[in-house]
Formats: structure tokens, sequence, C-alpha cells
């Protein structure tokens, strides 16, 4: 069996898991509450995380457009970044897609001997976490940017009124 | 920890009245002394309770507006959760105690996927909590028939309607399952909901396995151990009366029912079991929404130190005649 | 603002409905009341000890009822080794003939509906 | 070295983000950067005369507390519990169901369990149950009682000043615990050890001092408003009136002080001013009473008095016959449900009446202050004002209920009538995240400063995501509210979470729709962004 076909059929069982190890992260209550609310509005972090594993696992399998991974990571990171973590923490759920695979697949793989097929992919989670540590310096950066921007359109406010004041002395 | 502590302390309970009733016979202290005192903690704590709350005035006017307010005339207001006349008020509190109106709030639009499995967690929740205070309700009201002489015709369809069955015999009441199931529930969560067991108490376990235990009580006495009920109703009218006996030849179970009841009873103004009373002085329910039409008095209002203008002009006073603002003292 | 008034209306309206026993019990009169029995009879005896029939006279029945109906079988050996037809009828009423005085006044008493006249008549020397 | 480096993700894992310990009552707190706000500075906490005044951050191991301050908060709850029903009330009844447990935008968006409204409560509740009741006093913590210890205090300070006083657990809660109402006496408390933050002490300080909260003096207010008017003339080519402190007019105009001097404030700030000209209104505007809002809600009772007092007081001095008021959150909190008691009866004043329809604002007839989309609904409703809708065409609007109009009056239609009036595209946010059910910015009750922006962003996503949601669905492009915090706290939340959506008030929208008579072509929008002009806006390019 192609390993391909292999990881596609195993997709829910994966997918499941990899959500559990990085819901495991979180303290139990909230856990349970991402994991069980549906209500994308009432529960956005847990959506992000069904929907954005989805789609990192399926650009696993086939080639898919950069920018949608992209899009997906940044989906996931976004929330990640605003939150009490260090950087490689914030990281550290795309390496736990690794450890979802060997434990959800590593037998089958290795009776098939699929191991080397296996890495390759591996090489491919290791592409897509370089990619996150881009998408979270770049997320940081929008969090001092939006605090500088906040700032900014104080001081601009500011200094209109300023020059205003310095125009009416004058006359 | 806490759940462990609880289910001690209601087996403590149980074997305390269990030795004591059917091992030492200590009857009048069970039947007699313990129900008297039992009671008496009841009234007082409550209405002691209700003072309490009752002692501290509702200074502002604070209601959670959850509806339309009046404003003009071609809005439809919602007159009910946001009411601004007393019918309005009442019809809201009665949707709250009756129907749970609250809790009930947990609609939910999951527009996303509509295929996808949606866990309508909280409106168990509401089911649940209705299942069981309703089932309390009809329960209290069919053991009137062992309090009241004559039993009312009410109490008899009431007790013909739960038990429509008609099958055992006695027959199985609807209710007594219903409770089972609803306690079951209830208990469940605050075992294996995460967020409700981490804020679980040792009150909230204890809450309901007291109430858990009194209904598998009665519900062994009527369908496995069986009493006497003649000697039961005589008992209670005699306690009513204040003419209490002591009934003969009645089982032990009788007494740990009985017991387990007093512990209700007794412990109920204690607890939070009294939002009972409670909800019903909530202010963000129980107000209208009318705070800009009817001033609202705060009692212990006291003057507060203010910058009156006077202050303030007498900082800005050149910079504001210099600019041409309008001044009080030249 | 206090609503005094209110609460304490409140208070004693939830123990007037509370305490329905208590007052109801006393404006009936019958607050001690218990009903007299009379079994109609001079035995000294049924077919089981007193306290038992008492509490589980009910399952008795029960279990005659099934016997008759579903195995045809008519005759119950008591615990002291008498033996008695099964028949509400025959053997129970031929003591307690007076439905109204022996049954109701207990079943009344304690609000429990029977069926037994659902399906038995009640013997005509017991409505007199 | 380098093993220690090569730690297993989840392993790293366990250093930070795994719960303490499985008990909420042992208190543990620690001060990390981007989540809490700084202390209030020296000057402001002595013009105020709080008490225990002196030099402090959250952040520092001492917090210089005086010597007896157990005994002082354990005095001011008694005298809450004397003062407040919903209190002693609201501490007793709980009964811990959980349902208000994922309702609040912080735990949500951060998932710490004692940003639960309920266990938020608790923190509070177990040092109630130690003191004040008997089976707190007897049997412990078996009670759910704790000590009140300096690290509870800490404790009290970190999780209170991270509740936005939105009230939206208190929608769901079925005996509507309202924990608001919790984190106001909690704020009395810890305020009576000097425990209070810069971005609530400084406006409050400021208001007090100048009228406003950002501290503009009489004549720079007028300077500002002079700006205002100028930028109108450009716009519009009409020379606009704003009297300041007129004695004698018929109404007394309130807004927010961040409506004139923040963006986008500034633009709902034009609009006033475009409506009450076209209208020719016979209003006011007041120095002494610049503001509003009112940051001593944020602090305690009493301050929130000493501020409101102004308004009142200046509405007498200038002899007007009712008060407007614009478009704020916690402005209309306090003037909807305390104005009228703390500083009433507002007998000087008249019942309001529209002076264009004649309409009575019969709902405002004891306060005396009426909301400005009551009033400018009243006005479209009549047909009293021309309207070229397409000039807000560029947009495609949603609405923010704002949590205190929303759940303090249930002003929620009029807005949508304003913004119906003056726009052609309108759509709705999800039904569970709007009107009485609407999220919270993130950064209302003094949340909004700096240092804290990452927990405003956490708090802020479930917003957010509602946005994010209508944006992709309709391709929303500007998001209305009517809260002074909203305009300030929403624009930054947007950019991160959902860059693409702007943030403007309800009257900007007015604004730009409104046709003034006398007025030259409008080619731009307040904003000074070109206006499509209504073929282009339909063409494919």
């Amino acid at each position: 069996m192609d390993i391909k076909d292999f990881l596609a059929q195993k997709r829910e069982v994966v997918l499941k898991r990899w959500l559990e190890l990085i819901l495991d992260t979180y303290p139990a209550d909230a856990a349970n509450f991402l994991r069980l609310e549906k209500d994308r509005f009432k529960n956005p972090v847990g959506h992000v995380l069904t929907q954005g594993t989805g789609i990192l696992y399926d650009a696993l399998l086939d080639e898919k457009d950069p920018d949608d991974i992209k899009k997906a990571l940044d989906d996931i990171i976004r929330v990640l970044a605003v939150q009490d973590l260090m950087p490689s923490q914030a990281i550290a759920f795309v390496f736990q897609l690794k450890q979802a695979i060997r434990e959800e697949a590593g037998q089958a793989i290795c009776g098939q001997d699929l191991f080397d097929a296996l890495s390759h992919y591996e090489v491919k989670i290791d592409t897509i976490a370089l990619c996150a540590f881009d998408v979270y310096a770049r997320c940081r950066e929008e969090v001092h940017s939006v605090r500088s921007s906040e700032i900014k359109t104080e001081r601009d406010m500011a200094i209109r009124l300023l020059n205003m004041l310095k125009r009416s002395e004058k006359q | 920890m806490y759940l462990s502590y609880s289910i001690i302390l209601i087996l403590i309970i149980i074997g305390f009245s269990y030795v004591a009733a059917g091992l030492l016979g200590c009857r009048v202290l069970l039947g007699i002394i313990v129900p008297y005192a039992a009671g008496t903690i009841f009234v007082v704590g409550f209405v002691y309770r209700v003072i309490l709350w009752a002692r501290s005035p509702v200074p502002f006017h604070i209601p959670a507006v959850c509806g339309q307010q009046i404003s003009l005339p071609w809005i439809k207001s919602d007159k009910i959760e946001s009411p601004h006349t007393s019918w309005g008020v009442v019809s809201r509190m009665v949707l709250e105690v009756l129907l749970f109106r609250s809790l009930f709030r947990n609609d939910r639009v999951d527009i996303n996927k509509p295929e996808r499995l949606i866990y309508g967690g909280n409106r168990w929740l509401w089911l649940g909590a209705m299942i069981f205070h309703w089932s309390l309700l009809v329960i209290l009201l069919r053991h009137l028939r062992f309090f009241i002489e004559p039993a009312p015709g009410c109490i008899e369809v009431l007790q013909s309607i739960d038990g429509f069955f008609q099958w055992p015999l006695p027959a199985l009441y609807v209710t007594n399952i219903f409770i089972f199931l609803a306690l079951l529930y209830l208990f469940g969560r605050r075992l294996f909901n995460p967020q409700v067991r981490h804020l679980s108490l040792l009150s909230d376990y204890f809450a309901l396995l007291l109430i858990g235990s009194i209904a598998s009580t009665g519900i062994l006495m009527r369908h496995f151990y069986k009493v006497d009920l003649m000697q039961i109703k005589r008992f209670s009218l005699g306690i009513l009366s204040f003419d209490p006996v002591t009934p003969e030849g009645i089982g032990t179970i009788f007494y740990v029912h009985l017991f387990l009841v007093s512990v209700l009873f007794a412990y109920f103004p204690f607890s939070k079991l009294m939002h009972m009373g409670g909800v019903l002085l909530s202010p963000t329910r129980n107000l209208m929404n009318n705070s800009r039409m009817k001033r609202h008095i705060n009692p212990w209002d006291y003057p507060v130190k203010v910058h009156t203008y006077e202050e303030y002009e007498d900082e800005f006073r050149a910079a504001m005649k210099e600019v041409g603002l309008p001044i009080e003292k030249e | 603002m206090f609503d005094k008034g209110k609460i304490i209306t409140g208070i004693v309206i939830f123990f007037i409905i509370l305490f329905i026993p208590l007052w109801y019990n006393a404006v009936t009169g019958k607050a001690g009341y218990v009903p007299e029995l009379k079994t109609g009879t001079d035995e000294k005896e049924c077919v089981e000890k007193t306290p038992y029939m008492r509490e589980k006279h009910t399952e008795l029945l029960t279990r005659w009822k099934e016997a008759v109906v579903r195995d045809g079988e008519r005759t119950y050996r008591a615990s002291n080794g008498k033996t008695y037809a099964m028949s509400l009828t025959k053997t129970c009423m031929g003591c307690h003939a007076n439905k109204e005085q022996f049954c109701d006044r207990c079943h009344n008493y304690t609000s429990v509906k029977p069926y037994c006249w659902d399906c038995h008549n009640v013997p005509k020397v017991a409505r007199k | 070295m380098a093993e220690e480096k090569l730690k297993k993700p989840e392993e790293m894992f366990d250093v930070s983000l795994t719960p303490e310990a499985g008990d909420w009552m042992e208190p543990a707190v620690s001060f990390r950067k981007g989540t809490y706000c700084y202390g209030a500075p020296l000057k402001h906490q002595r013009y105020l005369d709080l008490p225990n005044q002196r030099e402090w951050q959250p952040g520092d191991a001492d917090w210089k507390l005086p010597p007896d301050w157990k005994e002082t908060i354990l005095e001011g709850m008694e005298r809450l519990i004397k003062r407040h029903r919903s209190f002693r009330l609201f501490l007793d009844i709980c009964v811990r169901c959980g349902a208000c447990a994922d309702k609040c935008h912080f735990f949500i968006g951060s998932g710490d369990p004692k940003n639960m409204p309920v266990l938020r409560a608790e923190l509070l509740r177990s040092v109630y149950r130690r003191y004040f009741t008997p089976e707190g006093r007897i049997f412990g913590r078996y009670a759910g009682a704790r000590d009140l210890t300096e690290d509870v205090l800490k404790e009290w300070f970190y999780y209170f000043f991270q509740c936005t006083e939105c009230r939206r657990c208190s929608v769901y809660c079925p005996y509507g615990i309202d924990t608001c109402e919790i984190t106001m006496m909690a704020r009395e408390l810890l305020n009576l050890v000097g425990c209070n933050i810069q971005w609530v002490i400084e406006p409050a300080s400021n208001c007090f001092r100048t009228g406003n909260h950002l501290g503009v003096p009489p004549h720079a207010f007028q300077e500002t408003l002079g700006f205002a008017l100028d930028e109108l003339k450009d716009l519009t080519g009409i020379a606009i009136e704003a009297p300041i402190n007129r004695k004698g007019a018929e109404v007394l105009f309130v807004a927010p002080s961040a409506d004139y001097f923040a963006s986008p404030h500034w633009y709902t700030f034009l609009g006033y001013l475009m409506l009450f000209h076209e209208i020719g209104l016979d209003y006011t505007w007041s120095t002494y009473a610049s503001e509003g809002g009112n940051f001593g809600l944020f602090h305690s009772m009493e301050l929130a008095k000493r501020l409101n007092a102004k308004i009142y007081a200046e509405a007498k001095r200038l002899k007007v016959k009712w008060v407007l008021g614009g478009e704020c959150g916690h402005m209309w909190r306090t003037l909807h449900q305390y104005m009228d008691t703390f500083n009433g009866p507002a007998d000087f004043l008249e019942e309001p009446v529209s002076p264009l329809t004649g309409t009575r604002f019969e709902n405002a007839r004891s306060t005396k202050m009426v909301h400005i989309t009551e009033f400018t609904a009243d006005l479209l409703y009549h047909n009293k004002l021309k309207l070229d809708k397409s000039r807000n065409d560029q947009w495609k609007i949603t609405f923010h209920d704002s949590c205190n109009p929303a759940r303090a009056m249930g002003l929620f239609e009029e807005p949508r009538y304003v913004i119906r009036q003056t726009c052609n595209h309108f759509y709705e946010m999800p039904e569970n995240t709007i009107r009485e059910k609407t999220f919270c910015c993130g950064s209302g009750a003094g949340l909004g400063a700096d240092e804290n922006m990452e927990i405003r962003l956490r708090g802020g996503l479930p917003r957010a995501n509602a946005v994010k949601y209508v944006k992709e669905k309709h391709g929303v492009n500007m998001l209305a509210c009517i809260c002074a915090i909203d305009k300030a706290a929403l624009p930054p939340l947007l950019e991160y979470w959902v860059p693409g959506v702007g943030v403007c008030g309800v009257h900007e929208l007015l604004g730009n729709a409104l046709v003034m008579k006398g007025g030259q072509e409008r080619t731009t929008n307040l904003r000074g962004e070109p206006l499509t002009p209504p073929d282009e806006a339909t063409d494919v390019r």
C-alpha cells in the first residue's frame, strides 16, 4: 500500500489524536471546553484548531498552495501568539503531528516497511514548522504594531490639536 | 477530595439514623425531637436568611436588560425581557422561576457546518434542572396525602397521573424515575465535566447526595420494604397537630428517610439551597427597566466631595476669559 | 430601596403555602384523626398475622390474583399451615363483609386507590 | 548544555501552561507582562484623595499595603454587605451550576479557569464565607471558605481587573447573578487599600479637575471644537456654529471626551455637529461637563457620583431644559441606571421634547436625558432629514451592540434604525453574538490600556471572530458601534484578528449621508476619503 493512501485513510484518527495532543497543553477546564463546544462563535479557539489542523494535514498529503498553508498556520498561531506562551510552545503543535502519526499509524507503518516513505513526510512537517516560525514572528510583530499604531493614532490627534493651538497663539 | 468527604458525610448520616432507630430504638429522638428541631431550624433559619438580605437595600437600579427598551412609540419594546410595567416584571419572574428562562437562553446557531454534531451542553442543563425541580415539586405535593386529612381531590388526581403506568403494584411513579435520572445527570456533570468539577465544592456534592438518598429511601419504602401507611399518616398528622406519637412497628427505613429529610430541612437555610428564596430577590431580574422614567432612591446616599463649577472657573478663569468663553465672575 | 412590604408579604405567603397541612387540618378539625376500623368479624386471626396483613396485604392479594388467573391454583397455604381458598369475595369479604367500613376507611385515609373493584363486584351483603 | 535545549515539546509545555495544582482555593497569580495594568500614579491618587497613597506596581513583590489592610478590607466588606443587597444575595445563592462558565470572553479567549465568572466570584465568595457566615467560620475550607491573605488580595486584583463588567454572564445566570456587581464590589474593596490601575485613576482624576478624561482645559476644548468646525467648512462649505457654555439654551449636549480627541471618534463628533446645525437645534456644549464617560464607575460608587455630579450641576447653571447624550457605553450605564439616584432629582429640568417633531421622550421623563440615537431615530422616522445613502456605499456595515447600552438600557433598535436609514448595506452578526448576547470588546471597565494589549486581544477574540464571519460571508468592511471605548479598542483588535474591517460611529454614518441645506457637492466622506460616485460603485473594475 502506498503511504499516501495509508495516511489519507488514517486522516480522522490522526487528526483526532493530534488535536488531543494540542489540547492536552491547555488547562483541563479549558481543554474540555475547546473540545466539546462546537459553536464557532462561542469557541473560536477550538474552531480554528479543528479547521486549521485539517487543512495542514491535507497539505501534507497533497501539494497545496503555500499561501493556503500559511493561512491555516496563521489562523492557529494568531491565537497562540497572544496567549501566555513561549515561542517554542507556540510552535510545538506542528511537531506534535509527527507524534500523532507515529502513535496512530506507527505499528502499521512498521509492518509494511513504510518508514522510509514516512520520513519524507516528516521532512515536510519540518518545513511546515519552519514556516510556522515565520508566521509566529510576524504575529508577534503585529501585536506590537497594533499597540504602536494605537499610540500613533492618539499621538496624531494630539499633534493636530497642538498645531492648532500654536496657530491660534500666533493669531 | 470534596466528593469523598461528602459521600462519607452522607454515610454517617444514614448510619447514625439506622443505628439509632433500628438498633437502639431511639424513636422519640428520631421521630419527634429531630423533626421538630429541624422544622424549627428551617423556619427560623429561612426567615433569618431572608431578613439578612432584606436588611440591605437595593441602592441602585440595576436590572440586566435582555430585550428592547421602551422608548419611541413606533419601536416595539420587549415587555417581558425589558419590563417597564409590574406585569412585565411578574411575567419575567414567572418565566424565570417556573421555566428557568435564563438557563434556556443558550440557543445556538452553527451556520458553518450544519451537518456537524452539535452538543447542546447547556440545554441539557436546562432540561436536567427542569426535570429535577418539577419532579421534586410533584413528589412534595404527592406527600400531602400523608399530611392532610382528608386528602384533597387534586392531590389524588396528581397521584393517578403520576402513576399512570399502573405497574407494578404499587404503581411506579414517573417522577420517581425522573428525579433519579435528573439527579444522576446533575451529579455526573459535577464528576465528568472538568469545568464544573473544578468549581464544585463539598456542599455541591452533598446537596445532591442528600436529596438522592431521600429519594432512594422513599422508593425503597414504597416498592421493597413496605411500611404501614396508616401508622405513617397517623404519625405525620400527630406531628402537625403538635400531639406527636411515635408510630409502632414501623420499619427502620422510615426513620432513615425521616432523618434524612430532617437533615435537609436543617441544612437548607445554611446552604446554597436558599436560592429558592433568593431568586425572587435578585435585583437584576426583579426590577423594571424604567430607571429614566422613575427615580430610584438610595437610602444611604451621602454628600460627596465634588469639584464645583466655581472651583473650576477659579482655576481656568484667565484662560477662559482670553479665548472669550462666557464666565460667571469677572 | 428595601421593599420591606413585598418581602414580608412574600415570606408570609410562602409559609402559608408551606404550612397548608398545619392550618388545613386545624380548620377541618381532623388533625389527630385516625379512622376506626370495623373488621366485621370476631375471628382472632386473618390468613396471616395482623402486622403482616397491614403492611403487605396488597402483595398477598396480587399473588393470589396471579396464582388464580395465571396458574389456576386456588388454595393458599398460610405460614401457620392452614389452607384458605384464594378468593377476594369469598375468603376476604367473608369476614370483612363491609367494604365501606373496612377497606375504604384506611384506603381513603391514605389515599390509596386499589383497582380490585375495577373487576370485582362489591358483594351485595356488603352493600346492605 | 545542548541536552538541555533538546527538551521534547511536551516537556516544554509542562513548564508554564499546565495549571497550578488542581485546587483553585490555593491563590496563585503570576503577574506576567501583557496581562495586567499598571498601578495608579501617585499624583492622581493625591488629587482624588485616595487611601494609601504611594507609588507602586502590581508586578512588585511588596505592594506597600497599610499594616491594618486586612481589617480595612473586612470592615469594608461589612459596609458593602449593609449597603448592597446584591452583595450578600449574589454571594449566597450561587449554586455553581456552571452555566456562566463559557460565557465570558476572557475565559473563551484565554482558557484561564479563574476567568469563568462563577470562579471569579468565588474568589470573593470564599473570603465572605470565612468571615461572614457561620458555616464558613466553623468548617473553613470544607465549606468553601478561605482566609484573607496577601496572595488572595493579589489574586483579586489580577482577576477583577480582568473583568470588563460587561454583564454577559448575568444574562445566562438562572438567578441573574451579576459578575459586574461582584467586580464592582471587589474593586471597591481593593480601593480601600489603594490598589487601582492607572487607566482608571488617571482619567477619573483628569475628569474631576477639568471635566474630561483627557485633561483638556476649557480653552483647548474650544480650540478643538473650532478645529472641527474648520474641517466641516472645508468639507461642506457651510460655516457651522457650536455654542459653548451658553446659558439659556434648550439642550445641553454631553459626549464622551474621546469623541473630540481620538480617532475614529472624531468623525462621529463631526456627525453630531452637522446634525445639530442642520436641524437648528438650540443647544450648547459645556467645558465643565465635557465628559459623559465616568471612570469613577470602575473605581467606586462614591467616585462615580463625584464625577457624575457635574452634568446636572452644569444643566442647572446653564438653565437648559433637558440633556442630550452622545454615543458612549458605560456613560450610558451611569446615566440610565445611576445618575438620577446619584445626583437627582432633576426637578429643575423639563421632560424632554424633541423641538422638531414634538415627540415627548417619556422614557426619560425623570432623568431628563435622552440618548442621541433615540433623538436621531425619531428625526429620521418623521422625515426631518434629507439623506443620501449612497455616500456610505463604499462600506458594508455590521453593528456591534456595546455591552452597556445593550444590557443596561435595551437600546437595540434605535441605532439599527439610524444605520438602515443612512446606509444601503447592513448585515447582522450571528444571533448569539449580538443584542443582549453581545460580546464585549475586551477593553471595557478601565482595561483599555497599552500594557495589557495581549489580554485585550484575547478577550476581544469572540467579538472579532463574529466580525470575521460576516466579513467572509458578506464582505463586511466596517463595524459601527455606539461606544467610545469600542471605538478605541476595536480598531487594534480588528487589525489583528480581522484585518480590513474599520470601525465607525453611527453618527459618522449619519454625517456622511446627511444632505445639508446650502452645502456644496461632497467629494469625500468625513474621513476625507473620496466618495465613489453611485454609478461607479456598481461597475466591475
